[in-house]
Formats: C-alpha cells, structure tokens, sequence
C-alpha cells in the first residue's frame, strides 16, 4: 500500500514534470557498466538484425562502456543453442539477457537459473509462455491485436461476402505464430467475421521454399480461396511469389506480417494489397532501455512501473493480458502497409 | 609385337622381349627381392615358383607398375623403361591375369574385356563392343553372354574374361599369377590350350603355379624363388620335380605318397538322396569315423552346395541327414556346428576369417560362448591360450597370436582357418579346397594334418580341384557333374582317369555304396 | 522371350518397376482427389522435382563411386545466396554469365570436397559432414542477415520458371523442369556412352580392380565431386530463380532428400550401379507422394509419418522387385549356358581401407 | 602402420587437442575452470553423448542409424501424450521407452530381416518417426510434468551431476565394457568387419544387428525422455537435426564409417574434445554457427592431418633407402 501511494506520489511530481522528471532517472543512471547480451531466434534474417541496429542505438545513448552481445543459434539448432547461450551468459556473469524465445517453456530452466545468480531476463518479439524465469516481456503489440488486425485485414481482402481462407504459419512449434492464430480465431467469433471461413492451417517451417510449395498446394486444395494470412515474414513473401508465379493474385491475395523492404514488389502489383507489421529497429530499442534500467536498478519489473525510453517515450509495465502471469511492456502499435506508404517504409 | 612374329614353338630367339636386370624392392623391415635378373623371350613360357612370400608377387607387381623397384632395370624390347602404373604397362604390352579374378560386378562382360583400352575413343559403341567381345571369346573358343553383367559369373568364367580382356590388348607380355587356382582339371586343360595359342602367336608368358604337375606341363623355364632371391633358372628338360622343391624350401617333400587309411567301422554321417531345389539332387554317401572322403568334379557340379548343406548355411531342400545315426534337420550354420560339422570355406579371405582381426579371435570366433567368464566377458587370456596350442600343434608361423591375420601368408591362413574349426571339436570336418593358393611347403603340411585329423577318428570331406591331391588324400573319392552324384569310387579304383570319366558325365556302374539307383 | 532376355537386364528394368510403382500411385490419387489427372498435378509435381533432380544426378555420380557428398544442400544454397546478391546488386549481368558464375561457383566448392576426398583419402561422408557445416557457417557469417529479395532480381530471371519452353496442347514443359530432364538425358546418355564416364561404375564396382588394372581412380573421384558441386550450383541458380527470396538458410536439408530420392531411385548405395534416370524416378516418386498426400486431404501433421512409411515401402518393393526379376533371369541363363552355375557368390568385396 | 597403432595414436591425438583446448580456455576465460561451468559443459549435450555411445556401435557394426534424433523426439512426445491423456508419469516413461523398443524393432526388421540398406531404412525413420511425433502433438507444448520428474533433469543429484551425466558415465562404462569385454562386443567388430565370414562361423548376424538398432533406439529414446526432463516441456521439434551432431562425434572419436574399427575410449575424448571447444567457444561469444564449422573442419583436419603425415613420412622414408 505504502508502495502504491509512493508510486501514486511519484505519479503527480511526474504529471507536473514529466520530461524533466524522468529524463533525470535516465541520465542518472547514464554510463553504467552492463554487460548485456541480445538474444535472437537465431541469425541470419533480417527482423533480429533489425533489433539489433535498435539496441546498439539504445546502448549508445546510454554510453553504457560494456559492449552488447549479439548472440544467436542457429535455425536448425534453435531451441539447444539458445539455452546453450543463456546457460554460458549465466556461468559469464552478465548482468541482463534480452531473449526473443523461440523455445518456448524450454527455456524456462535455464532463464531460472539465470535468475537465481542475479541477472535480469528480459523477453522481447516472443515470451516465455509460462512467463516463469522472465522478469519482464517487451511486447511489440498487444496479441489480441494482432489477432483482430489479422481478421480486418482478412475481411478487408476477402471483400464483404466473406470466403474462405487459409493460415500459412512458420513452424508448428512456434510460439508467436501460434498466440497470433490462437487470437486471430477468439477475434473470428466476432459475427462481424462470420463470413469468413478459415478452412487450413498449413506450415512452411519459415523456409522459402516450404512456404512458396505449401502456398501453391493451398490454391490447389481449395480452388475458391480467398485470401492466404500468413503471420511469417519468411512465408508472407514467399506465399506472394508464389501467388505471383501462380498468376492467381486477381483471385487469391495473401497478407499477414511482412517487411516492407521484402514486401514492397508485392504490394504495388496488388499480390499483397496490405500487410502489417511492427519496427523492429524500435522493438531492439525499447527492449534494451528497459533491461538497462532493469539491470542498473533505475527499474523495477513490477506492475505500474513507469520509464521513459529515450526518443520512444513513456511505457508503463502492466500485466500481461494475454498470458496467465506475467508482466508486459507494450510498445505498439504497428503499421498497416498499403501501397501508400510502403514505399516510403522499404528505404 | 612385331619381335615376336615369325618364331616356331621353342625356336632359339635372338634378344630377350622383357629383361629386368638387379631389381631389388624393400618393405620397411622385410627384403622382398633381392638382385633378381630374368629374361623372357617371346613365345616362351616361363614359370615362376615359390612359396608364398618368396617375392614372386612382388616381382610380378614391379612389371605391372603397381611397385617400383629400389634399384635395378627393367628392359623390353631392349629399351630400360620406367613403368609407374598399371595403365603405362598396359600401353608398353604387358597385361597381368591375377589368382582372383578382378572383374567389375555391375559391367557386363564386353566392358570389363575392354575396360582397359584406351584406344577405343571417348564413345563406347556398344553394339560393336558386343560383337567383338563375341568374336574374341568365340576366338578362345568360349560362350559367354556378354551382355552379361559380371556379377555372378563362376570364377572358371571369371578367368575366362580375364584371358579374354589380355587378349584384347594384343600383349606382348602376359603374366598369369596362379591362374589355375580356382579351375578344375578340365577347365586347365582349356586353358593351356589358350595358352599354347598365345605362345605360338609369340606371346611371351610369366606363369606362376603352385601346382608342380601344371608347371611341368606346360613350362618351357622354370625359376624357383625363395626368400627375395632368384635361386636357379632352368630349361623344362634340366629340371625336375624334386629339383624344384628342393630349391623352393631348401629341403625334399614328396607331395605324391598316398596317405594311409585309418577307417573306421562305425559311420558318423549318413546322407540319403540330398538335393536343394534347382542346385543339386540325389546326393547318398556314408562317411566313417576316420575316413577321408573326396569331393571331385568341376567347378560348379554342385560340391561346394553339398558341403554348405550340410553345414546349414545353404540348407537342403530334400533328403535327410543321419549324424551318428539319428535323423538331424540343418537350417543353419548354427545348426550345423552345435551337430559337430565344421565347414572350412574355400573363399578364405571374404568367407573364411575375419582379416583385420586377430588370430585368437578369428579361432575363438565360432565357439566363443567358452571362452566366458561368469560375468560374460570374454577371457581374452584363455583365448590366447587355446591360440597358442593351436599355433604349436599347426605350426602357424606368426610371432604372436595378436597379430591380425591379414598379415599371414596364405598357408598360415589356412592353417588359422583348420584351427578355428577344429577348436570346435567337429566330428564332420568339411575343408573345401584346403590348398588352394597354398604354397607347396605349406600344402604337405596340410596334407599331414588331414591325415592325422582322420587317424584321431574324425570324418573329413576334402573338396578340391586339384584332382592330385584328391586321390592321394582319400580314402574314396565322390564324383559329381552338374548338381548330381556321378559315383562314388574307392582308392583301388580310383585315378585320375576314371575320376575324370565320371566327371565328364559317364556314369560309372560300379560304385561301391552309392545311392540304390 | 529368351531373346528379351538375352538383351535386357534386370538392372535395366529396375527403372521401369519404379515407374509402375510411381503410376500406381498416379492411379491410386487419381481414384480420390477430384481433378487430379489435370496439367496443374503435373505442373507441380514437375516444378517441385527439378531442382531436387539436377542435384540428385550429380549425387548418383558420387554415389556410383562408393563416396556420397553431404554437403550438396550448403552448396546450393551458397550459390543461390551469392548469385542472387550478384544479380541484384548488377541487374544488367548477362543471364549466361550469371548462369556459368553459378555452375563454377558451385564446381569451386565440389573442388574442395574432391580433392580431400580423393588426394587427401578422407571418407567422403567426413568430408562432407564438415564442409556441410563449413559451406552454411561461412555464407551466414557472410552474408550479414541480408536476404536476397524478389523486387532486388531483373524480370528476366523471375520470369524464368514461369517460361513454357514447350507447349503441348496446355500442358506445360516449364523452364526449370525441362532444364532438369535436359541434364537427366544428357548425364544418361553421357553415362551410357562415354569412355570415361563409364569408369565411375567401374570405380564404385570394384576399387581394387581398378586400381591394379591401371584406372585413374583419384582424378574420378575428383571429377564426380566437381560434377555433383557444379550441379548443385546450377541448382542453387535454379532455387533463385524459382522462389527468388532466398535467405541464408536456402537449401538447408536438401542432402536429406536428394539421398532419398537417389537412393528410392535404386542407385546402390555402395556404388557401381545406378542410374541418373533411377535417380530422377526416385525424385518424382517422393514428390508425387509429397504433393499429392497433402490433397488427398490428410492432416498436415500426419504427412511425415506416411511419406516416411512409402519411401520404406518403396524401397523395399523395389528390392524385391529387382530380386524375382534376376531370379527370373537367372533361371533363364541356367539353360543358356549350363557351364556356369557355381554357387559362392563372393560379391561382397573387401571394403576400401 | 598397424591398425592397434593408428588407434593408440588417433586416441593421443585426441587427448593432445583436449588438453590443448582447455589450456586455451581456461587462458582464455576466468569462468571455465569452475565446476559449474564443467557441469553446464556437460549438460547442454549430454543427451547427443549418451545417443553417441550406442550410435559408435552402430557404425562399428557396419551400419548407420539416421533416425536417432527422430526416435528421441518421438518418445518425448508419447511420453508428454500418455501423461497429459492422464496416465501416471512412471508409466508414461514406460511407454515412451516401449515406443523407442517399437522404433529400434522396425528398423531391424528391415535391415537385419529383409536386408534392406540401413542408410535407406533409417532415413525414411529420421522422416517416419518424426511424422508420429507431429501426429501425438500437433503444434502443441505439453509441460507440467511432475516436480521429481523435472528435478531428475535439472537439479544436482549425485554431487554437483545431474541424472542425466550420471546415466551417461554409467553407459559409458556399461557399453565400453559390452564392445570392449563381451561376446556382444567381439561380435560387433566381427560383423562390422566382414559379415559374410560371420555368417559362415555360425554368427547370428542378423540377431547382432537387431540388437544393435533396438539398443541405438532404446538409448535414444532415453535421451529423448532425459532431454525432456531437463527442458521441462515437449514439443514435436525435440531433438531435430541432431543426428548429424552425433555422426560427427562418433567419426571424430576414430570409428570407421566403414565399420569395424574405433573403440569408446576415442569416442569418450572426441565428445570431451566438442563439448570443452563448443564450451570455451560460447564463453569467447562465439556463436553456434562458428562453432559448427570450426567442428566442422576439426572433423576434416582430423583425418587428413594424419594421412598427409603419413604420406609425407613415406617419402622421406622412401628418399632415405
């Protein structure tokens, strides 16, 4: 209680000078020593190098003297190496780990144990769904959300009559992909959708050429598709080529989450019309602010906690709505592409 | 070719085609030639004996490319050449025909004859090569399918090719190591017939026999090897057999002295009207406690199957198998030995032992459930044991019974291979072509041990080509032609000429206890 | 009948029993997929086969020498990667030379697995378990996240598997298919008529033979890497070509399918016999199952578990196939020629040190 | 140069390059020379090294099993649908093993029984085995599993081992006993070497080579049980891909592909020598993708070091005489 009225103290000296306020919590905390670690999936696509550029822009403002890890497995080995990683980075003493989880509650033994030797575990792009060992997830979007924009943008292609449509995941096994359709069917029970009809839900294991195969055997199984949604960025692109290929995007259109630099070809010739997606220059950025301030002891990972991430502005820590437990930082929102603004998001 | 032309059988020939002058090769520790010189003429045929291991192969290996000598000269046709691979001595006219036969299972026939040509241009014109290949078989005077792959051709037609594929090459030199080896009398027959051709075509020919009898019939030279060194060169006429031994292993051994009997009354396996579906059929012989009971016939008139019968690996389809009496089904080799029937394969080096591995290991292979302790480990001290009891009782030469039987020679081998079977205490011992690639001194010893097998009560079957050792081994001779059991003959009747008239296919009347026709 | 015999083998024919395995398959979902028998089946079936085809010819190469290169999936995925950022950084490269960079690109690697492979007397399979994980390791430590993109590529080459080379009624040949059945007929023919190229059987057959008989076994061995590298390159332009977003991951676990489709193809597996058109049967038997699995409407997450079970069944029919044909052979040749009938096959030789 | 000679100095090579590594390392790293980090080291593969005993006997055998990060995954995935279906979690472990027996037992029948090649069979298994997995768990995580159950994979048990390293000791020593000390063993290297002279002394080769790929299945459905101790959850992806990690280790430790030859002992120190480089390499902030093609071309190096060595001390020999 006592906390709660601090907290609400706080609060009122922040509404009176918010920028000054907390621009001081920031700069005071300034120029710390953090060894810190970055954590992908794994490497070697363009999302992750993305985030990477946004925290090294992060880590820069801070002048933290520590230079940040970027360290990641390798897709076929994704699940082993990333514990393999975060066990090494806890027997090295860093002092935070920022992982965007592709292993699920896999990792949850080695992110406690993490814990236990005093270091901060930060979850970004994709959390621990049991959220145990994770201290804090830097959301990119509320997955409710993505659920309901999924649904929009499928409503939107299919055209008011509805049809039938069909999901094209990255791997069965991942986390993301799988909250994301999970939300995307509470947010179909929405008479509003009733028209649509989901009728497959297939995966192209976030391969290019798995995706663009399973694609063309989607328009071959239902002759009457409508739209393909396909939350990858890896199967968005490589389901549009294949419509392309396929000269089928008068009848089919696909959309989901993509790059605008891998997608912008797609969308001006009406494969692709619209697509979401988040800046994941941002979401590296934010993500590490927040571990920062996490692990400097300017922060602490409890619901309410407020910060202010540099040139992002003020988040709030909340629980986590989409998980059991859990708490979250929400940056949104994303972007819906069209051919209006894609060109100007490719550059 | 055109030194060779012109010259009548034997003609006195003016300058050697071949002449190695001092060659000597090393390997590590061991001299394996010593200054050798050797000249060979065209339309001569010149014989090479040795034990194996006195530098013979090695020689042969040096002329054909596949070694190259520490020091010493190698002349043809009167000019030193230096010959660094098989494929240079094929282009200079030497071709080498080997002991076993290295055809290529998955090509056909005419492609392994012209594998090696490499004047035949970069296409292959099959239907030509067929048509050929046809001609120069037809030639030899042989039938062969050549658009047959080669997998699955008897060794005999195996050899065939061979001869066939030097022909090709219009040689100038042909050396032939132990050509004979796997062939049945009548099948060397035809082959020195070839031979001879090739001779009068002014081949010259570098034989390398273990069989003295082939050696003196057809050689116009003879040299005897031993230990690195070229101990004598004579023509057919100075020489004799017992010159020829001497000289080999330095001391005299007489290979024709019959064995004495040692028969028993009491019959330890009885076969009545044996056959397996499409291989052989009506196969009935007794074999007594201490008797040695040959296998004669062609290769490929169904001994071998008889012996894998009864043995298990090939199991019988029809007939029955009486052990001591009692009726007994074989369905496998497993079988087989737990009944006491050993089988000492022909194929020593794929079928017989396990090369990389030791000798104890190999002898202990087949009854190795003895050599564990209660914690059923094996007792690797109790192995060497029994190894070293065979060594002395067989006198394998070896160091140590450690060492890996791949470093044997070939009697040594087979002398591991008679051990391991023994070990087993068999009381049906099966030895198909026990000498086959065994030099001479090692062959007499083996010969002793058969006898001294059979004196201590053990039923041998000896299946062998080599229709000299036959009859001297046995005590009654089975003679069989095509899957079918021709006679049965006993040691008063049998010679090398009745043997062979049943094995050509005239039924003798007069078998002893054959089956009730 | 005897004379069909005489000129054919049962070998031979083995290609033909998996052809009338793969068209009982044709039949048996024709019998459940409504349009099945339609030239978009065959489209697909074909564009999903080729480049797993142009790699499993160069494997069968491999392979008949007694040798297998794991490392062809790495290979084409190199090339793919770094012909496809050459493209997209010089659109108005010629599309011949674009091609040839391809093919001596991936020569270039298969240069590497040859030489250890044949001089440094390195079994093949360690070989290429590490330049597997060396070919992946150094593009994804190249390439710096970057993805070679559609938009990136000049139209010429995202037209190019859409381009109907031959147009039988609206049955399309497409390109990247015909460009595979091309290397199929050449590499068969080539395999059938060449001097030298008959020397991989011989070689894979029996290595000590060919060695005492004189054969240049190493410079063989060699070339068929060089061959499988150069193909797998040309492959790797045919990945870019036909998906155009090629990531680093390109190709990852090719080797798993092009062993598959080689091996289903009856090429022996401790080399001298095979062919490249077994092989390309062996490729369109997995991808009909593959393609046509999926429309017969069975789960997603059963797909596996039932190829898997059909690439054994097919493997073991097509063993007993090829069995009963040289029994039936063999009966035949009993009667030919009485002389030869021994028993001890000692087919098995020794295997290489 | 003998055969028992190119082992003894195969297995010197091996210790020369551990010992070499971790002086590096612990040069290198102020974290590696502690006890946790040697637990860890062994940990994060212990279950490929408990798969690359059985997997050294396979190939000294003369065969290859592909399907054994497929059976792994597999009895995962019974083991977490038999509990979550509500079966006690002993018995759920049972029936995962039974599937792994299952595996192993198919995989013989082609190979042992039929004759089919093992290259063939195990691969369709690495593809099979894997689609039963998918087929029990979908896309879904199942987890929850008891608290021993998680502890058994987790926590220290014996000292500062977890259950999992110590199974792996006692295997260790359990197999270098049977290949080394028994019958089995003896059998192993004999059809390994030639199975057609082992078939003509009245070996069972087809027994041996069933025993083979039902025990390389039941180790690996073990290790796919422990796998999922130690992470706590199963999903259809375990274990993927680690069968060419654990063919790595084995050829690295001096067994033939060609079967026949090898022994544990190289085995033991080729995995000492990955996990000690992978280790030191991780603590260096290098990452798995390094890491894979430095091993990579240890692999490669190991064999051709040798041979070129040879080659260069024949010729030198050879000039000498």
């Amino acid at each position: 209680m006592t906390r709660f009225l601090m907290g609400a103290a706080a609060l009122a000296v922040l509404a009176a000078l918010p920028q000054c306020a907390l621009a001081q919590d920031a700069m005071a905390t300034r120029g710390k020593a953090v060894s810190m670690v970055l954590l992908p999936k794994f490497l070697g696509i363009l999302p992750f190098d993305q985030a990477h550029k946004g925290a090294e822009e992060a880590a820069k403002e801070l002048q933290n003297p520590t230079p940040l890890q970027f360290l990641g497995p390798t897709p076929q080995n994704s699940v082993a190496g990333q514990i393999e990683i975060v066990t090494n980075a806890t027997t090295q003493g860093v002092k935070a780990i920022m992982i965007s989880n592709n292993s699920g509650d896999q990792i949850v033994p080695a992110a406690k144990a993490a814990q236990a030797k005093g270091i901060k575990v930060v979850t970004w792009d994709s959390p621990i769904p049991s959220s145990e060992g994770e201290d804090v997830f830097v959301a990119q979007v509320d997955f409710s959300e993505i659920g309901k924009v999924m649904a929009d943008m499928t409503l939107d292609l299919a055209g008011p009559g509805g049809g039938k449509f069909a999901i094209l995941s990255a791997s069965p096994d991942a986390a993301n992909q799988n909250a994301w359709i999970a939300a995307m069917k509470t947010a179909l029970k929405d008479p509003k959708y009733a028209k649509l009809d989901l009728v497959d839900t297939v995966y192209g294991n976030d391969e290019s050429e798995k995706s663009y195969t399973q694609a063309q055997a989607l328009v071959d199984k239902y002759p009457d598709l409508k739209v393909i949604m396909s939350p990858t960025s890896v199967g968005i692109v490589a389901g549009a080529k294949a419509l392309q290929d396929e000269k089928l995007c008068d009848k089919v259109k696909i959309s989901g989450l993509g790059l605008p630099s891998e997608m912008l070809a797609y969308t001006k010739n009406g494969c692709a019309p619209e697509f979401a997606l988040w800046s994941f220059i941002d979401l590296g950025y934010l993500a590490y602010y927040t571990t920062y301030l996490l692990a400097a002891d300017a922060l602490k990972a409890e619901e309410g906690a407020k910060f202010k991430a540099g040139r992002m502005g003020e988040y709030t820590i909340t629980k986590d709505p989409t998980r059991a437990k859990g708490l979250r930082i929400l940056m949104g929102p994303f972007t819906i592409y069209n051919k209006d603004n894609v060109e100007a998001a490719a550059k | 070719m055109s030194e060779g032309l012109g010259l009548a059988d034997g003609a006195v020939v003016v300058a050697p085609i071949l002449e190695i002058r001092g060659v000597a090769k090393r390997f590590d520790a061991t001299q394996a030639l010593e200054d050798v010189s050797l000249s060979l003429h065209a339309g001569e045929i010149h014989a090479l004996l040795g034990e194996n291991g006195a530098g013979k192969s090695t020689l042969i290996k040096i002329i054909t490319g596949v070694h190259q000598p520490d020091s010493g000269q190698i002349l043809l046709g009167g000019q030193p050449v230096t010959i660094r691979s098989a494929a240079e001595a094929q282009r200079l006219g030497v071709a080498a025909i080997y002991q076993e036969p290295l055809l290529f299972p998955d090509l056909n026939v005419a492609e392994n004859i012209f594998i090696s040509h490499q004047d035949r241009g970069a296409v292959v014109g099959w239907r030509e090569m067929f048509r050929e290949a046809d001609k120069i078989l037809a030639e030899l005077g042989m039938t062969l399918d050549v658009r047959k792959p080669a997998r699955g051709l008897t060794l005999a037609a195996q050899q065939s090719v061979e001869i066939a594929k030097a022909i090709s090459l219009n040689v100038r030199v042909l050396i032939m190591d132990e050509p004979t080896a796997s062939l049945s009398a009548h099948e060397v027959q035809e082959l020195f017939k070839l031979v001879r051709d090739l001779k009068r075509q002014g081949v010259a020919i570098l034989f390398v026999s273990h069989r003295m009898e082939e050696v003196f019939e057809i050689a116009d030279k003879i040299t005897v090897f031993r230990d690195g060194r070229l101990i004598s060169t004579r023509t057919r006429l100075e020489a004799t057999p017992q010159r020829a031994i001497a000289d080999m292993v330095g001391r005299e051994i007489d290979l024709t002295k019959a064995r004495t009997s040692c028969a028993q009354k009491d019959v330890v396996l009885s076969v009545a009207d044996l056959g397996r579906q499409g291989v052989f059929e009506g196969v009935s012989f007794d074999l007594h406690r201490g008797e040695v009971l040959g296998f004669a016939g062609l290769i490929g008139a169904g001994r071998t199957d008889v012996g894998l019968a009864l043995f298990g690996i090939e199991p019988a389809t029809s007939g029955r198998i009486l052990l001591g009496g009692k009726p007994v089904t074989v369905r496998t080799a497993r079988d087989g030995m737990s009944l006491g029937i050993a089988y000492v394969s022909e194929d020593r080096r794929q079928l017989g032992l396990v090369l990389p591995m030791s000798i104890f290991a190999n002898i202990t292979l087949p009854v190795l459930r003895r050599y564990l302790s209660r914690l059923g480990l094996v007792r690797t001290g109790l192995e060497r044991r029994t190894a070293d009891t065979f060594r002395d009782r067989l006198a394998i030469r070896t160091p140590s019974v450690d060492l890996e039987v791949a470093k044997l020679s070939g009697g040594n081998q087979q002398k591991v291979m008679l051990s391991k079977w023994l070990n087993t205490n068999p009381s049906v011992l099966i030895l198909d072509e026990p000498t086959r690639g065994v030099d001479v001194g090692s062959k007499a010893e083996v010969h002793a041990i058969i006898g001294q097998l059979a004196a201590e009560g053990i039923g041998v079957i000896v299946i062998s080509s080599d229709l000299p050792e036959v009859l001297v081994l046995s005590d009654r001779v089975l003679i069989m032609r095509e899957g079918r059991q021709m006679a049965i003959l006993d040691r008063a009747e049998a010679n090398e000429e009745t043997v062979m008239t049943a094995a050509m296919g005239q039924r003798s009347t007069d078998s002893i206890d054959g089956r009730p026709s | 009948m005897n004379w069909l015999k005489r000129r054919v083998r049962p070998e031979q024919i083995r290609e033909l029993s998996l052809l009338v395995l793969i068209l009982a398959a044709i039949v048996f979902f024709g019998s459940f997929i409504d349009n099945y028998y339609s030239f978009r089946t065959f489209n697909r079936i074909a564009s999903s086969v080729a480049i797993i085809t142009v790699v499993a010819v160069g494997q069968t190469l491999v392979v008949l020498t007694r040798n297998i290169d794991l490392s062809v999936g790495s290979i084409v995925g190199f090339t793919a990667y770094f012909v496809g950022t050459l493209i997209a950084s010089h659109n108005g490269i010629n599309p011949i030379l674009a091609v040839a960079i391809a093919i001596a690109l991936g020569a270039a690697l298969g240069v590497v697995n040859g030489v250890i492979v044949a001089w440094g007397k390195v079994p093949a399979v360690v070989v290429t378990l590490g330049t597997l994980a060396i070919y992946r390791g150094v593009l994804v430590d190249l390439s710096g996240a970057k993805t070679v993109t559609t938009d990136s590529l000049p139209q010429w080459l995202i037209d190019l598997p859409l381009v109907n080379v031959a147009p039988i009624g609206s049955l399309d040949i497409r390109a990247l298919f015909m460009l595979a059945l091309v290397i199929v007929v050449a590499f068969q023919i080539g395999t059938t008529y060449l001097s030298f190229a008959r020397r991989f059987y011989a070689i894979g057959s029996n290595p000590e033979a060919a060695q005492l008989i004189g054969l240049p076994i190493k410079s063989v061995v060699f070339l068929a890497f060089v061959i499988c590298g150069a193909l797998s390159g040309l492959a790797g332009f045919m990945l870019l070509a036909r998906f155009g977003n090629i990531t680093v991951e390109a190709g990852r676990g090719l080797e798993l399918s092009v062993v598959a489709a080689v091996v289903v193809g009856g090429v022996n597996v401790f080399g001298g016999s095979g062919t490249v058109t077994g092989a390309m049967l062996g490729a369109v038997m997995i991808g009909t199952l593959e393609q046509s699995l999926f429309r017969l409407g069975i789960s997603e997450f059963w797909l596996d578990a039932v190829l898997g079970l059909l690439i054994l069944l097919a493997v073991a029919s097509d063993a007993v196939i090829l069995q009963r044909l040289r029994q039936l052979w063999g009966g035949a040749e009993l009667k030919l020629l009485a002389k030869e009938t021994d028993s001890v096959s000692s087919e098995q030789s020794a295997s290489p040190p | 140069m003998s055969a028992v000679g190119t082992l003894k100095s195969w297995e010197a090579m091996m210790l020369a390059l551990l010992v070499a590594i971790i002086a590096f390392n612990s040069v290198g790293s102020p974290y590696f020379l502690s006890v946790g980090n040697f637990v860890n080291l062994f940990q994060l593969s212990i279950e490929k090294s408990i798969v690359a005993l059985t997997m050294a006997l396979v190939i000294i055998g003369g065969e290859i099993d592909l399907s054994v990060a497929s059976v792994m995954g597999l009895a995962a995935c019974v083991m977490a649908w038999t509990f979550h279906a509500g079966v006690p979690m002993p018995a759920a472990i049972l029936a995962a093993l039974g599937a792994g027996i299952l595996a192993g037992l198919n995989n013989a029948f082609w190979i042992a029984r039929v004759g089919l090649p093992s290259l063939a069979v195990t691969l369709a298994g690495l593809i099979g085995y894997r689609g039963v997995a998918r087929i029990l768990l979908e896309d879904r995580a199942i987890g929850g599993f008891p608290d021993w159950f998680n502890t058994i994979g987790q926590q220290a048990l014996i000292g500062p081992l977890t259950a999992a390293i110590a199974i792996f000791f006692v295997l260790f020593i359990f197999f270098a006993i049977v290949l080394h000390g028994s019958a089995f063993g003896r059998l192993v290297y004999v059809v390994g070497s030639n199975a057609q002279a082992a078939r003509y002394s009245g070996v069972r080769v087809g027994l041996v080579k069933a025993a083979l790929f039902v025990g390389s299945a039941f180790v690996a459905a073990l290790a796919g049980i422990l796998y999922a101790a130690r992470l706590g959850s199963v999903r259809g992806d375990m274990a993927e891909g680690f069968e060419l990690d654990v063919i790595t280790a084995v050829l690295l430790g001096g067994v033939s592909i060609f079967g026949g030859k090898g022994n544990l002992v190289g085995v033991g120190l080729a995995l000492l020598v990955i996990l000690n480089l992978r280790n030191g390499m991780g603590l260096a902030d290098i990452t798995g993708n390094t890491q894979n093609y430095v091993i990579g071309g240890l692999l490669i190096l190991s064999v051709l070091i040798p041979n070129m060595w040879q080659e260069l001390t024949n010729k030198w020999r050879g000039r000498e005489t």
